[in-house]
């Protein structure tokens, strides 16, 4: 895909430029991290490669027609009248029967299956918004801060989730944080924007297996990064 | 890390949402009571043939459900009544989301819309008449032309006022297009649909007076309209009132139990 | 002098009287001074009149003995004989009552109109038959009745007289009228269907003024027997579209201008009394099987 | 991390903001235009005395203007509804507010509430006419008495969509009263206030009209019930349009503009 | 304060126990971090403190009555339909006049002062509640996850004009995160809950002034913390 130019047009007055000349492509089967600073032009970025927003110059190229895509936006976006279990079965693809015992059980969502949204903590609509992206098994899963408001313990299940599902299903990952360590761990490829408007500052790629990333070659990876990219970078 | 959910006996349960249930019905008859006190207790005091006690209208009332024209022209209203509803909940709803969800459609139609709205019912009414005959076909649409573009009002607001976010979601999850209206669309508009309702089916009984008064030969408004050229408030009143017990058994009986099924996802206000 | 406040329909037939009746200074000749409320609807003057707001408005005296019955003293003086008529097409084969079978008939005024209660009755004494049940019968709004006699899709309407007269002008024919049928059930001449009514003990305070006012009307209604030229005056209140109209309108409203002795008119008036409640039931007079005593004003009648 | 905000010239800005708020003046023209060209070819092929032309209702319009008359009934009218209008808006949003965010108040009054929704206005009307006398006071308490229960059932469902968060943000925030209606509560009922005033000023002038044939000597409504009473149709319709051609004013000239300032924070659709 | 109970009823069936007997105070001044597993109760504590929830068995005693109170919520509740400067503006109390134009600067928010907020991004729209919360200059700050969804160059900006408010005026502030580092390194006292019905599992004083925290030491401390309560804290 590539952007050449994206602006807002802003209500009180002026446009804003968000995104200039920001070009890239992902590899089927890749997972890749886009990091940059808050309010830089990422969730934009994810908005208009899922097609939500049409009004940008330059050239999306879809995946194939009928690939599943799935996001998990930054906030939950559920259904406030649907419960937890039907929010997540009205995502799913006709003729799809997914397991979704196990997923309820791993995402620590089994006793809220019949809970409305606005009974659920910020942390556990989360979930569940994680749940419906997992569930449709997809092709193409785009993530926007997908792990915070969990505590450690609960986004360390969650990430380890994620890696099994890109595992057994080849799936392409695009996902956007703001935490570099879970990038490092997570990814295969990291993509930095930033600037105003906001273009492609760096494209590292990690060809280490996820698996084989011990805590002390984290650790120089991430020194390193942040010598390399002292604006973007900083943990 | 979940709470567990305190077990509770199914019948404890069952118990607390009867009482809960209930509990609104006594509140609504005491309402009820004390303003027919008030009516009674006014009566009285003025002591007017035009300011009739309760009783005398229930008498009446009682006397005309017992030759049967209470029924007949109450139930020949209510027909009327709930065709026009249909109808133009129907169209309206529709118009109203085409015209709140693109700009175009509404710049092109809103001009008639106020043009038909703004229209006297009476001359709507008449011309319907001339136009159509002096049929059941034309009273309806008269009432419908009347009440159709008050849904659209409502209905339009609804639909500029949709969550975009949630649109967005059901759009990258492919909802279907039934999935889209009735789960992310119709939640949303529901008190929209909920006030153009009850507003609209008062609306529209008003007018389908105005309908049997000037060219049908039945129904409520035909009699109302006969006992008002002989000035007899009681017998005004009593069918009047026939509609309103009919109108309030609808929303006790259907649309509130309705209702609160379709809102309890909303918290409940601390 | 003492001001009487009368409410009136706009371009109704007590408009072209009142209108007359202050142009040719009748109500000063009088002593009174005579105020004019126009009103949309006839329901507005009786509105107007229970609030208190007229003195005077015109109404039927069956309306009057249906009050005097519950409890309120209105009384009656009568204004006009034109009743309502039975319309046809020029080229209809409806040429008396018996045709009606069958037809699809338009009723002003609905099933209590004292007009369709005495057609009813004669044809039911008549030709057998009871039009309210053997045929199609559409209530409604008088114009609108008229329109639909015109556009051919009423075989007949029962109108009142002044839309009555206009279809006479625009070529329609009169099969009959109430008078009629009510001659042919036993009255002795036309009856006055509307007169002045107002608050009984209202008018015993203001005795000189009312009987000044009653006076001030019958040289009114003389005088537009008889002059075209009185006429010629009222002719932007009439709201007649055309010659013919007019001419309709005059002659009808002079053949109504009630000639009988009172006495006679209320022998008449209380046949037709019971004859309307043999017909219309309790729904239409109420309780009372006979017309209420004091029904026309006592003050013209013997002079209490 | 603040993406810049491009610099343009105070004047290419100023155009684009114009052109944006004049385009849709032409669109409602030519949406007006087209209804007059139907109109016109309608009454052209029906050659009908009822089916006037547009030319011979303006012709009319235009002989009540000189003489005065027009200006005259249509100045009444329009107070009346004006002064309606505020009453029953005023009253229905307090009451639908209070009904709409206290389940105590919602209860006792809501039979009360479907009882007079339901009188037929020619019930209501007629009652204040006998009650206060044959007044201004009575006929615009009549007007009141039948569009206030509209208002409040809009309202209430406007009040119990309000989102609990933002009222807890400005509780917390210890909001004056003022801002928290001002800043948190009006902006949330916008949509509901402007559906029940849109289609309320409708109603409010439908029901002046038969308030007006009721027990008014002036009026649009007593004009056009005269003219009914002739079967007039161009005058009829000459009426009628003179009140629509206000409203439409209003509506463009007034209405809007402001709804668009209102409701420019809503994110624009893509 | 004190919770003895706080159930919720649930809208399908039944009622859930969230919190059981904590009970805790917090002296004027101080620096408390609040940490807990997802969905376990910190919400619903803190609601309880700000007086939003009043359906527990249990008493709060509140602060002196016209100490100001600040929130930052979990979610940015802001105005939708007033500008950035507005949402700030309409929370001061009456005659405060905080200087905004120095706040905005130090938040990155000065471009954006007459954006409406749904022209912001998350991140942005996150520091307008912080700036709210910070322009009001409070007696008690109650923080909800206040530096998620911001990069960590940001985060770190925030955290440190947090410190310089909390110092300056000897603010009170209970802050709920999830991120043991961050609470490590800004408070002086930790809160531990977890349990279903959620209770007091530690209360851990770290006496050490903040400024002298280095990242050795912070290290040992949580390796320390991570121990003594393996359930609660993982990192
Ligand atoms: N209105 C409600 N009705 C029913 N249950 C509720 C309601 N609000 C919260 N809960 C439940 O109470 C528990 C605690 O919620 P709370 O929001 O306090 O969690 P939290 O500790 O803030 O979690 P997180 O870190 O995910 O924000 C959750 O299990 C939640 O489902
Ligand atoms: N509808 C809009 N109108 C005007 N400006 C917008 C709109 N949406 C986003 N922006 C601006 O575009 C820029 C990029 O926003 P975006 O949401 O993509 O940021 P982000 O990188 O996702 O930030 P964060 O990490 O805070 O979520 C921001 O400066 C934002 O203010
Ligand atoms: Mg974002
Ligand atoms: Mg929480």
């Amino acid at each position: 895909m590539r952007i050449d130019a994206k602006d807002f047009d802003r209500v009180e007055s002026g446009r804003i430029a968000v995104l200039r000349d920001l070009a890239f492509s992902l590899e089927p089967g890749s997972f890749t991290c886009l990091i940059g600073p808050s309010g830089c032009g990422k969730t934009t970025t994810l908005r208009i490669m899922l097609g939500l927003d049409r009004d940008f110059r330059g050239e999306v190229r879809p995946p194939s027609h009928d690939a599943r895509i799935a996001a998990v936006f930054q906030e939950p976006r559920l259904l406030p009248w649907r419960t937890v279990e039907q929010n997540v079965r009205l995502a799913l693809p006709k003729n799809a029967t997914p397991d979704l015992d196990t997923l309820f059980e791993t995402l620590g969502l089994s006793s809220m299956r019949s809970s409305y949204p606005e009974e659920l903590s910020l942390g556990l609509a989360r979930r569940v918004a994680l749940a419906r992206a997992f569930a449709i098994d997809p092709d193409v899963l785009l993530l926007d801060e997908p792990f915070v408001s969990l505590d450690e313990a609960t986004a360390k299940r969650m990430r380890a989730l994620l890696l099994r599902l890109w595992r057994g299903r080849g799936v392409t990952v695009l996902m956007v944080t703001h935490n570099v360590r879970e990038a490092v761990a997570l990814a295969d490829r990291l993509l930095l924007i930033d600037g105003r408007p906001a273009h492609l500052t760096g494209d590292v790629p990690l060809p280490l297996p996820q698996e084989m990333r011990t805590p002390e070659h984290m650790a120089t990876l991430l020194d390193d990064l942040g010598k390399t990219y002292p604006d973007t970078l900083q943990s | 890390m979940d709470p567990d959910v305190v077990a509770e006996t199914a019948e404890a349960e069952e118990t607390r949402r009867t009482s809960r249930r209930y509990r609104r019905v006594p509140t609504s008859l005491l309402s009820l009571a004390l303003f027919f006190l008030t009516w009674t207790v006014a009566a009285w005091w003025a002591h007017d043939p035009d300011v009739p006690t309760p009783f005398a209208v229930a008498a009446f009332m009682a006397r005309e459900a017992a030759n049967g024209d209470l029924f007949y022209h109450l139930s020949i209203t209510l027909a009327r009544v709930a065709a026009a509803f249909v109808v133009s909940m129907a169209v309206g709803t529709a118009i109203g989301l085409a015209m709140g969800q693109w700009r175009e459609i509404d710049r092109w139609l809103d001009p008639w819309l106020i043009l038909l709205i703004n229209m006297p019912a009476l001359v709507l009414i008449v011309l319907c008449y001339i136009w159509i005959g002096l049929s059941e076909a034309a009273a309806i649409t008269a009432v419908a032309l009347n009440k159709t573009p008050n849904v659209v009002i409502t209905l339009r607001e609804g639909a500029r006022a949709l969550d975009p976010k949630l649109a967005e979601m059901a759009r990258v999850y492919r909802f279907s297009r039934l999935a889209l209206v009735r789960d992310v669309m119709l939640p949303q508009l529901q008190p929209y649909i909920a006030a153009a309702s009850r507003s609209g089916l008062a609306l529209i009984w008003k007018i389908v007076l105005v309908v049997e008064l000037l060219g049908r030969s039945n129904g409520v408004g035909f009699q109302i309209h006969l006992y008002f050229q002989l000035f007899d408030v009681t017998a005004i009143l009593g069918y009047a009132f026939a509609f309103v017990a009919v109108m309030i058994a609808i929303e006790y009986m259907l649309v509130q139990p309705l209702e609160t099924r379709l809102t309890r996802w909303r918290a409940k206000p601390a | 002098a003492d001001t009487i406040r009368v409410g009136v329909l706009k371009y109704g037939t007590v408009n072209w009287e009142l209108t007359s009746l202050a142009s040719h200074g009748f109500d000063t000749q009088s002593g009174i001074k005579v105020e004019m409320i126009p009103f949309a609807s006839n329901q507005a003057t009786l509105v107007a009149l229970q609030a208190g707001e007229v003195n005077v408005i015109v109404s039927d005296w069956l309306w009057v003995s249906r009050q005097r019955a519950a409890g309120r003293d209105f009384t009656f003086v009568p204004f006009s004989s034109s009743v309502g008529a039975l319309m046809v097409p020029a080229n209809s084969d409806i040429r008396e009552l018996a045709d009606l079978k069958g037809r699809k008939v338009g009723v002003a005024g609905g099933p209590l109109d004292k007009g369709w209660l005495t057609l009813r009755g004669l044809a039911e004494r008549d030709a057998g038959f009871d039009p309210a049940n053997e045929n199609e019968i559409i209530y409604g709004a008088p114009p609108l009745l008229a329109k639909k006699l015109e556009q051919g899709e009423l075989d007949a309407v029962l109108n009142y007289w002044h839309y009555a007269a206009r279809l006479e002008a625009k070529g329609f024919r009169r099969v009959l009228d109430a008078n009629d049928a009510a001659i042919q059930l036993g009255a002795e001449g036309a009856i006055s269907a509307i007169g002045y009514v107002f608050d009984e003990r209202w008018a015993n305070e203001h005795r000189k003024a009312m009987l000044g006012f009653v006076h001030a009307s019958q040289e009114t209604k003389e005088l537009l027997k008889t002059s075209d030229a009185a006429w010629e005056e009222l002719r932007p209140a009439m709201g007649a579209e055309d010659d013919a109209t007019f001419t309709a309108l005059r002659d009808r409203f002079r053949a109504g201008i009630p000639e009988r002795p009172l006495k006679a008119e209320i022998q008449d008036t209380a046949h037709i009394y019971r004859l309307l409640a043999k017909l219309g039931g309790e729904k239409l007079v109420g309780p009372a099987t006979e017309m209420a005593p004091g029904t026309f004003w006592h003050a013209l009648v013997d002079g209490s």
